[in-house]
């Protein structure tokens, strides 16, 4: 998962509701710029090779930059599988920028409603407000069919709006999201639903950069009616394989189990095979790093008072209520 | 010396079948001053009388490193010596590089007595005036040999054996006791060296911790070079006698002084 | 001596870029696992050419003086580095000098190993690459163990209990990881590797279900005839399209 | 089978697949060689194109090496011919030297020794069947960058793609002579039928200890023909 | 030499006026005064063999450098004599020879091939006064994998390669001739035609008995080094098992002791005669 870089604190500038497109022409004027530079490079080289000079660089990639910026990698693994008592879903929680750990903790099983809930992999920001879009729309279909229980919400419904959303975005919302969830019509149910708006049904699935890791986990071990906590440790350890071996995934593992009669058992965090507390508790600092307070003494001290307004000019009021 | 029309360059084959130019070549090891090299079943020893050429210059090298299992010592043309080493210790290194692994003794010798024989069938290079012992452990089995190479190109292993000025009295010495070494300690080896090459001094000199070498490798034990002081303790251990007496009597003398050593 | 050998093949193009750039027919992963009491290697034997199913019968684990062979990538390269092996071995074992105590191999598995190294980092020094990701499985010479090592394309190597190629980095080694064990036995080793595979198969486009294993263990060396893998499909057949109108029951 | 557009890139899938230079010359092809019981079979269309155009529609793909021994060629024609006239050559010399005739995979190894240490700059595809005394009829298939395959039956060029689930299905080790021959046909005629790039005729050629056997069928006499 | 010190005898570039080669001729003195090998082509194998006597104490007698005979393909192996160095070029030819044909063709090289080949190498040293003949000879076996046929071949140092069903060189060539040729090997065809395990326990008789008549060497150690490529070795150049070797030694001597003692009756008989 990625996060672009945030706004300054106290930024005036409020951006506009929605979807901001404005680096796609921006992007497009980096492609051309970056083919033109390669196209003098390799002209470069080829000069070079004909009159038998070192063409070493190319291997290198030296001169021009290997590929135009991209949005960074993402770098997730979420999963989920269906077990004989309903669904369970599962993430890490790293958060990345680049090739740095932006956040160590995140989370990524997003609530939709009340009975399904949504792992996402892809650009943070468009996993979250994608996944809270979808959620409050669900919850206004809710209250306006007077649905009683939230089973009663259909997961085709959460799966036709995302897609939706996602298909009009023509993939530049940057979301792969697996939804996972129970309902009174069809049980439980899994999708994975992919940025450019396609979905499908699956008995177990993983997705991010380290599905890899997480699918060859349910290949192997995935079976029909498991049992729930048979079905915990799997989407643990197929979590476990993502964040392991693949760069991009690390730290915790959330789980999210969501039962066939609408109970939720969302557990943050479920696994922490990453706690560094104590390797850093056996890292022994020297006495002398520690300044006990009064080390320094204080020779002197004076308060200054503001020269403007004073608190006595200020007129409180006290807050309307209705 | 035999002299006829035969002898003056390698191509030519005499009436007998042999190579004559090769033959003196073979001449010039016994001009170089001697060189022993025995082995047990764990360490191989070479030994080595060396010379100093006046009286303010060093007594010149006569036992060279080639690799951390490997050593040679030299009778002959120390130059051509010098080639060949450079050779084999390019050869260990490449090897090492490609293979991951220590030279094979063995496929080294070939190369080596190959490189010689190269020069016997073209006139355009002189054969090599050197003959080489070398000293070696199969970095795979760890067992110990030694080779002796020879101008001709010919190749032998052997239990023991000594080269240069003066060497058949070592070699007496060596063929006498050689059936004992196989289970002899590494210091008793080093005693067995010194004492064969007592008999290779020349009439005046004696053998001193100037003029002796000694070089090891072993099971376990990486190329280890002893001289000076590090060679007196073994040197106590010797009788010298050599000087005075002929080449035969000092082997004997020494054979007896050493068999005490080996039980 | 191939790949550095005295007939030079072709001269250097003058475009740099008209060397060896893609792969043609090729093999998918090799997966290799140390156990307890030996090393084992797997492979399917399907080549492909492009997205075609080329051959499926096709061998990708051979045997060379005791040591095993897998490789993924390019098949003709993959054959040219069997030849050369081949010619290497021969040289070594019919060498003038050639005799030790035993039948000790020429050459062992790690300096094969390491050989390969040379070879390939030559090759993509040249820009030339063999394009392959070869295995190596077998005794490591100097201290009588079991190895298993990886030569890539660039000439890196790597030594490890585990070992995979191709996709097989991807989704075999979260497994052989999670798995395996220093004391694993022979049979475990093999359910490993089949799990691997048959994942592979599931998962992976450029790869089949017909096998085969190789093992080297204290009884030398044995490559299997290929045969399938028994796959399973549960979970997987009972889903409908979404929006797909359901006849009434 | 082939665009005009040069590109060094060798994309086995794309309309391109053996990387012409403008102009060059294909047998964009069917080819297929199967051994039967006492000898083996080879069959090729006669179309040779340059781009869509069919600069020859008689061609003759099947190519002689050594009295048992013969080639297909698929890919450039300048290429495989000029290779195969080197092999022919090779061959010839080793028949001299040994005083016997040449084995299958002596034919197919040096093929492949040219095919690969010149992939950079070859196109070819090329299929070696023949007879030989001592592993009797073979068939391999030196494909296209220099992997050497010993095949129970070969395929190659573009036409070769529309073929393969015919030829999977209906090959069987041990056929008669009229059977393989009958099959072979069959299959050129549908890849003829499917392929723009193969076409015109078919030919087979019948290769036994006791003799090789020429074959044309004309393309208005061909087994199969495009159903409307 | 009734021709030496003529001057027409320094080179392998010279003719003498009687057109012979006295070089090429004085290379094969080397092979003469060298020791014995012997090659038999029996007819479901061929057996190589040569005798090494040890001359020296302290030498290692199992050594590879003391190595005699030689594989140089899987299939083939040559036994050599004469100048032992030179004797290891053609060896290490052979071997390349071998390795070119494998990599060019994808094939074993047939031995017919592979001895002509050899045999143009050593005939090109005897071609130019910058180079001297090889003082060597060897006796080449190999199996020929396309059409499963042995075959037995000497090299010679004018660069011959002719084909043998038993053939003997070096030293002991004369005796040794005598005793091959009263095995009838060339009636191949024949019931009695000799097969392998016979032929080894031949080759080691024929070579003891050479050791033994002959007066530099007898009484000093000897050590026997036989190879064979016959369906036992899988149709491979191998090493004689040490069994079959030690069998082979002790039948030998028996005969020999056996024939001794028909001599010496055969004298007495003759002298009471």
């Amino acid at each position: 998962m990625s996060e672009f870089t945030r706004p300054m604190e106290g930024a005036t500038e409020i951006p506009p509701a929605g979807f901001n497109f404005e680096n796609v022409s921006r992007n497009a004027r980096l492609m051309e710029a970056w083919t033109n530079a390669k196209e003098q490079a390799e002209a470069m080289r080829k000069h070079h090779a004909q009159h038998g000079m070192d063409v070493a660089p190319m291997m290198a990639g030296g001169g021009y930059p290997n590929h135009m910026p991209l949005a960074k990698k993402t770098g997730t693994t979420i999963a989920g599988i269906v077990f004989k008592g309903g669904v369970v879903l599962g993430a890490d929680t790293r958060a990345t920028n680049g090739d740095e750990v932006a956040e160590k903790n995140c989370r990524k099983i997003h609530y939709v409603a009340d009975n399904m809930y949504c792992c996402g992999a892809g650009t943070a920001a468009d996993t979250d407000q994608t996944t809270a879009l979808v959620a409050s729309q669900l919850e206004l279909l809710r209250m306006d069919l007077h649905l009683p229980h939230a089973t009663s919400l259909r997961m085709k419904t959460a799966v036709t709006r995302i897609s939706r959303l996602l298909f009009r975005y023509q993939g530049h919302v940057s979301a792969a999201l697996i939804l996972g969830g129970v309902d009174k019509a069809e049980g439980a149910q899994l999708y994975s639903i992919h940025p450019h708006g396609s979905s499908m049904r699956f008995a177990y699935t993983a997705m991010g950069s380290g599905s890899l890791a997480a699918i060859s986990v349910l290949e192997s071990a995935w079976e029909p009616d498991m049992e729930e906590a048979d079905a915990v440790t799997l989407v643990q350890r197929a979590i476990t394989a993502g964040i392991f071996n693949d760069l991009g995934s690390g730290s915790n593992c959330d789980i999210c189990v969501i039962k066939n009669d609408g109970a939720v058992d969302y557990q943050r965090p479920s696994l922490t095979p990453n706690n560094t507390a104590p390797f850093r508790a056996a890292i022994t600092r020297s006495s002398r790093m520690d300044m006990k307070p009064g080390t320094t003494p204080i020779l002197d001290s004076k308060f200054v008072p503001h020269k403007g307004a004073t608190l006595a000019d200020v007129t409180v009021t006290e807050m309307e209520v209705s | 010396m035999f002299r006829n029309q035969y002898d003056t360059d390698v191509t030519v084959w005499s009436p007998e079948g042999r190579l004559l130019q090769v033959e003196y070549a073979m001449e010039s090891v016994k001009q170089g001053s001697a060189c022993v090299g025995l082995r047990s079943n764990s360490h191989c020893v070479l030994g080595a009388l060396k010379r100093s050429v006046s009286e303010l210059s060093w007594h010149q090298k006569k036992l060279l490193e080639i690799d951390d299992h490997m050593l040679v010592g030299i009778a002959g043309l120390t130059a051509d010596a010098r080639t060949l080493a450079k050779y084999m210790r390019n050869e260990c290194l490449h090897n090492k590089y490609v293979y991951g692994t220590p030279m094979p003794p063995h496929q080294l010798m070939a190369d080596v007595a190959d490189k010689h024989q190269r020069t016997t069938q073209t006139y355009v290079r002189r054969p090599f005036g050197v003959g080489l012992l070398v000293a070696s452990v199969d970095p795979l089995t760890q067992k110990p040999h030694l080779y002796q190479t020879c101008p001709s190109g010919n190749l032998y292993e052997f239990y023991a054996s000594a080269i240069g000025a003066r060497s058949q009295s070592a070699r007496t010495y060596l063929e006498k006791h050689h059936e004992t070494f196989g289970d002899a300690s590494r210091d008793d080896l080093i005693v067995h060296a010194l004492q064969a090459l007592v008999g290779c001094v020349s009439g005046d000199d004696e053998l001193t911790k100037e003029n002796a070498s000694i070089g090891i490798v072993g099971k376990d034990e990486k190329f280890t070079l002893l001289e000076g002081d590090a060679l007196q303790p073994f040197l106590d251990r010797l009788e010298l006698k050599g000087g005075d007496d002929d080449e035969e009597e000092a082997g004997d003398d020494a054979a007896a002084e050493a068999e005490p050593m080996e039980t | 001596m191939w790949g550095m050998n005295h007939h030079h093949r072709s001269s250097a193009p003058a475009d740099p870029k008209s060397h060896t750039t893609r792969p043609i027919v090729t093999g998918a992963s090799v997966l290799g696992v140390k156990y307890n009491g030996g090393v084992m290697l797997a492979a399917d034997t399907l080549l492909s050419y492009g997205s075609m199913a080329k051959t499926m019968n096709a061998s990708r684990l051979m045997e060379i003086d005791q040591t095993l062979i897998g490789a993924s990538g390019e098949y003709s390269d993959f054959q040219a580095i069997q030849e050369m092996l081949e010619a290497k071995s021969l040289q070594m074992q019919s060498g003038l000098l050639q005799e030790r105590e035993g039948d000790e191999p020429p050459m062992t598995a790690r300096s094969m190993w390491n050989y390969l190294r040379v070879v390939m980092y030559h090759r993509r020094n040249k820009m030339n690459p063999l394009w392959n990701s070869v295995v190596v499985a077998g005794k490591d010479g100097a201290t009588g163990e079991f190895f298993l090592g990886n030569v890539d394309r660039l000439g890196t190597t790597v030594e490890d209990n585990i070992m995979a190629t191709g996709f097989g980095a991807y989704m075999g080694v979260p497994l052989l990881r999670e798995k395996w064990r220093p004391d694993m036995d022979e049979g475990e080793a093999r359910a490993l590797l089949e799990d691997c595979m048959k994942v592979l198969y599931y998962r992976d486009c450029r790869a089949a279900s017909r096998i085969q294993l190789a093992k080297v263990s204290a009884d030398g060396v044995l490559i299997s005839e290929p045969y399938e893998l028994e796959t399973s499909w549960a979970g997987s057949t009972d889903y409908i399209p979404l929006n797909t109108p359901l006849a009434l029951p | 089978m082939m665009s005009a557009s040069h590109s060094s890139m060798v994309n086995p899938m794309s309309s391109n697949p053996y990387g012409l230079k403008e102009g060059e010359v294909s047998t964009g092809t069917t080819i297929l060689a199967m051994p039967f019981d006492g000898g083996v079979m080879l069959g090729a269309d006669t179309r040779t194109s340059m781009g869509s155009y069919a600069t020859s529609r008689s061609t003759d793909k099947i190519t002689f090496l050594s009295d048992h021994i013969f080639c297909l060629r698929s890919g450039s024609a300048a290429d495989t011919q000029a290779i195969s006239d080197i092999v022919k050559h090779y061959l010839s010399h080793l028949t001299i030297e040994t005083g016997r005739e040449p084995l299958v995979k002596t034919a197919a190894h040096l093929m492949k020794n040219i095919v690969y240490s010149n992939k950079d700059s070859l196109s070819a595809g090329v299929i070696i069947a023949g007879w030989d005394p001592v592993e009797g009829g073979q068939v391999f298939n030196v494909v296209q960058g220099g992997s050497c395959l010993k095949q129970s039956f070969a395929l190659g060029g573009s036409g070769s793609l529309f073929i393969y689930g015919l030829m999977d299905s209906e090959f069987k080790e041990g056929m008669t002579q009229d059977e393989a021959r009958a099959l072979v046909k069959k299959a050129i005629s549908h890849a003829m039928a499917r392929d723009g790039s193969s076409g015109g005729m078919v030919r087979t050629m019948t290769v036994t200890a006791e003799g090789n056997k020429r074959d044309v069928t004309p393309g208005n006499e061909l087994p199969f023909g495009p159903v409307f | 030499m009734a021709s030496s010190g003529s001057g027409y005898d320094l080179s392998a570039a010279t003719f003498s006026p009687d057109g012979r080669i006295f070089q090429v001729e004085y290379a094969g003195k080397a092979v003469e005064n060298a020791g014995t090998v012997i090659g038999i082509h029996a007819k479901d194998g061929v057996v190589l063999g040569v005798a090494k006597p040890l001359y020296h104490k302290m030498i290692v007698p199992t050594t590879a450098s003391y190595k005699r005979i030689h594989t140089v393909d899987v299939h083939a192996g040559v036994a050599t004599t004469g100048f032992l160095p030179d004797a290891r070029v053609l060896v290490g030819r052979a071997q390349e020879e071998a390795a070119d044909w494998q990599e060019h063709y994808g094939s074993k090289v047939p031995p017919h091939v592979l001895a002509d080949r050899l045999g143009h190498y050593v005939h090109y040293f005897t071609l130019h006064g910058a180079l001297r003949p090889f003082g060597a000879s060897c006796v080449l076996g190999g199996y020929d994998v396309d059409t499963k046929e042995c075959g037995l071949y000497m090299l010679e140092p004018n660069g011959a390669a002719y084909k043998y069903y038993g053939v003997a060189t070096g030293k002991g060539k004369q005796v040794a001739k005598t005793e091959l040729e009263k095995l009838n090997l060339h009636k191949q065809d024949a019931e009695s035609s000799m097969d392998v395990a016979t032929a080894v326990k031949n080759v080691a008789k024929i070579l003891i008995l050479l050791h033994k008549e002959n007066k530099d060497s007898d009484g000093k150690p000897m050590e026997l080094e036989l190879s064979w490529i016959c369906e036992a070795s899988k149709w491979k150049h191998a090493p004689i098992p040490k069994d079959v070797l030690t069998a082979a030694k002790e039948w030998a001597n028996e005969q020999l002791e056996e024939e001794d003692e028909d001599d010496e009756e055969e004298e007495e008989a003759m002298e009471e005669g």
